[in-house]
């Protein structure tokens, strides 16, 4: 499978030199994102309607990659795809939107999982507008306490923003008891879905939560664009958070009104060209047998993480079950910090992340202070994880 | 003059203005504005039993959006709520996919050059939207 | 030079049938912007620095882009450059971070002739936070009244955010009137620069600005980033924007701490991509002979200002002379709608735009209720504003 | 084994860790973090009449930043805060460029491969940083 599938990325096309295992910071682009988007950029116009040839194809191939990614999230309608700068930028839109329609004393509850563009925008909201942070703790396993839910989500709780998956331990979160405790109070659920989405396409209708944000660059399609999803009833009652050009209704020298969503979260020329490579991006992978290559990713992941088990010195960070967990490893070297193995690792092109992966509390939670991180995608394979489990015994003999 | 939108029949539906101005007493009202292009319709409406017995609008627009007025001027009264909400269903058909339309509304046969300009869809559909508008008031 | 420019655009590579004239919507891109762009997305990594190949020849290549910038924009260090995500948002970063350490009562000078991008975000920041704004009225010619500066720009004046060429009438501001008037009651400047860069590189330090917004895509970029330069003092001074990964010091449960400029304005991850493609173009431009091109598109303006002057139908909304004016040139036709105008140009494979051109404002203070707009850009030749006026010609034919 | 940066020379000194510990009273102390990596060094300094007399360290960090800083506490005392400078100028050219070291700083040489990787160039600074600001104290 792999083979014929790598023959789609242009990074594979090029350079089999290296094992790239770093898919958990960006996964490479695939060969139609790219084609879509340098199709788009080399003879563009803006959106926004004109009536000539190229503007007309520009608006609406921008609407046609909305409407893709309404089918790869199975959303009710193109009308709840916001497309934003990133996963980044579509938390720190819900955390400016919906923050602006909390008070004082109400209530957001996070998890100690989550990654820094989930929890400094909460963090900020604090100072800003006196909200509450409620931390539901991490087991052991790094998996996220959802027995913590009880008596963490109040009657005061407005939002539960909360990781789909860790980028640290590829633990996934039992979203269907984050959604029945927001629920059983009136509170929403925002998903972190930056790590789920490479992994398949993901069913916001099944998940039953309010938003949901990931980024392009994290499922094979260009940097520089990412999706805000939000329901309908909600988006619609949200105050715009960037203002500007074409998300408007009318303006004049006192006041504006503004557009229905999405062009009201939309301000300004979009990110035309890479929106258009992610519509490329997640049509193709909903062409993928998904089943099977869920097969595959957890075949790589056990010999992985049996590989793993063999070093002594060597400490999971993370569950070490297949159950709920996406292919993302991360683990302690006894006495070795992880910017050393990571650094042999890489002079035997073994591509690796190291560090605290932008989820201090988590890692300080497990009382790590950085680890190594391994993360494989579709196109990795046997070869890879031997790169770098031989790699490991390498680093483990040249750093003792 | 060879332009594939602005035939003769569409600048003299725009011309003719049919329907202009505002009833002083109507059984519904609306106003609608497309600001992406700044498109603006104000329009009323009088009923009789469920049909329209006179429709009367004032349209700061395109030539596109003041011949749907006008068409809508010329055409509406003696058309009940169902009808024209169908009427509508066959231009946006028609402006999507450029298909034959039912003959029931050949009228709207005007505007199938716009087809092929998605930005001024908008412009066709206006008064349409401000007339279903009005007729949906009590 | 046009035709070996021309040759230098896949757009006229590809396709020679269209009349481009709405670069001020946005430019066609370069073929080493794109090119510079797909090489990056081709093979990637994030940025953000892990020790394997590829993340250091990307970490590499975005901090070459951002050095880049500086030197177009002949900015005091790269530590000045901030990427966005476009013109927009680097103005709206400025009016949140710059806006949080304003007070009720501070004010903020605008003009009349602003995009809504430099206008609504500051509207909002009046509902947000109680600051007044100040409008500098537009003259009869669409120029700013830079007379008005001395009793709108009071002691309690904390910034002016001005444009620095106007995107529907291509007046440019007296920015050093601006400059002086801020200075003298301690106030900043903020320049929407997003048109003037297509016309030649910026001296940030010779304007004497704080702050200075552009837009990729409108200087032969690729979509989806922009920048905002800062005085380094000034920068050092701001609170965070949008917060997350790559733009903290550190992070726990109950605080974070934020990196040193640009970082601190960074979060997540950039449209590394994207920037690394603005770096080619910028760095392309830095080679043109400017003195040169502008005479070139003065030329051109002059001709299409006097073609335009035939017509008696026709009411230039911007100035009629050449002095300070780039080729942007926007009008009125007596009883016929732009989007008429731009239809029936549009079908003859003349690219326009017309309606408010996002600038409500400035239309209402000119009196017109939408507007047509013609943008030349280096590539354009005689034979574009010779298919621009003809088509006028034919257009009032078939619309009047 | 084979590793262009991890020589022998650079581990001996890592592990050696020279100067570790902290001094009780010193005239100059300083604490930096790598916020990238999360290497974090706490250094103190004594001086008489403007040379080093004593350089002691903690320093929790990646090999590569425990070397640099086992260097300090090995080579520092005897310098005074000039030498210091241009040495760490020294060290940020040859990480720059790979270029010959001038014969003074040849104790620099084992740094040499680091100049590859622009990642890892914060974690060797780190220690000359903090052993520059601990000096820049009155
Ligand atoms: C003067 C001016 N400012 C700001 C902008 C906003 O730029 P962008 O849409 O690329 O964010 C534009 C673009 O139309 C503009 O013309
Ligand atoms: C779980 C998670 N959330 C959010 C983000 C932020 O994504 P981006 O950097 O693309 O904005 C990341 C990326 O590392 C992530 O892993």
């Amino acid at each position: 499978m792999t083979i014929a599938l790598r023959e789609q990325f242009p990074f594979y096309a090029a350079r089999a030199a290296c094992h790239y295992l770093d898919n958990a910071a960006t996964s490479q682009i695939h060969s139609q994102a790219l084609a879509a988007m340098v199709g788009q950029e080399s003879h563009r116009a803006n959106v926004h309607r004109s009536p000539y040839r190229l503007a007309e194809a520009a608006t609406q191939a921008y609407g046609d990659a909305r409407a893709k990614v309404a089918r790869f999230l199975n959303a009710a309608s193109c009308a709840e795809v916001v497309f934003t700068s990133g996963a980044t930028a579509s938390l720190n839109l819900v955390a400016y939107s919906f923050g602006e329609t909390l008070k004082a004393g109400d209530e957001v509850v996070l998890s100690a999982a989550e990654h820094h563009s989930n929890f400094v925008p909460w963090l900020r909201l604090k100072e800003r507008a006196g909200i509450c942070l409620r931390i539901l703790p991490v087991l052991p396993n790094g998996r996220i306490d959802t027995a913590r839910l009880q008596d963490l989500v109040t009657e005061r709780c407005r939002l539960i923003a909360i990781t789909h998956c860790s980028n640290v331990t590829g633990a996934v979160t039992d979203v269907a008891a984050v959604v029945a405790a927001a629920r059983a109070v009136g509170a929403k659920v925002l998903l972190d879905g930056a790590q789920q989405v490479q992994h398949g396409p993901v069913d916001v209708a099944a998940l039953g939560a309010d938003f949901y944000a990931f980024s392009s660059h994290k499922c094979f399609g260009p940097t520089g664009v990412g999706v805000l999803w939000g329901k309908k009833a909600m988006l619609a009652l949200l105050p715009p958070f960037l203002s500007g050009g074409g998300m408007v209704g009318s303006v004049s020298l006192e006041t504006a009104t503004f557009a229905a969503p999405p062009a009201r979260f939309e301000a300004g020329t979009p990110p035309v060209g890479q929106a258009i490579g992610l519509g490329a991006a997640v049509d193709w992978m909903m062409t993928l047998p998904w089943a099977e290559i869920h097969r595959y990713e957890s075949m790589l992941l056990a010999r992985l993480l049996a590989g793993l088990a063999v070093f002594p010195a060597v400490r999971l960070i993370g569950p070490a079950d297949l159950h709920a967990r996406l292919p993302i490893v991360s683990f302690e070297v006894a006495g070795i910090h992880p910017h050393d193995v990571c650094q042999v690792l890489g002079e035997r092109e073994v591509a690796l992340r190291g560090g605290h992966h932008c989820a201090q509390p988590l890692l300080a939670a497990l009382g790590s202070e950085g680890a190594t991180r391994a993360s494989l995608a579709l196109y990795n394979d046997q070869a890879d994880v031997d790169a770098f489990l031989n790699g490991l015994e390498h680093a483990l003999k040249v750093l003792s | 003059m060879s332009s594939t939108v602005y035939q003769q029949a569409i600048k003299e539906l725009a011309e003719a203005a049919h329907g202009s101005g505002l009833l002083e007493h109507p059984d519904g009202a609306s106003r609608l504005d497309n600001p992406l292009c700044g498109d603006r319709i104000s329009l009323t409406v009088q009923l009789d039993g469920g049909v329209i017995t006179a429709v009367r609008h004032e349209t700061r627009a395109c030539l596109l959006c003041r011949a749907a007025a006008s068409l809508i001027g010329l055409t509406a009264p003696g058309k009940n709520r169902k009808e024209i909400a169908e009427e509508t269903v066959a231009l946006e058909a028609l402006l999507a996919s450029s298909h034959a339309l039912p003959a029931a509304w050949k009228e709207l046969e005007v505007f199938a050059p716009v087809s092929g300009y998605p930005s001024r869809h908008g412009c066709v559909l206006l008064p349409f939207k401000a007339l279903n508008e009005a007729l949906a008031q009590p």
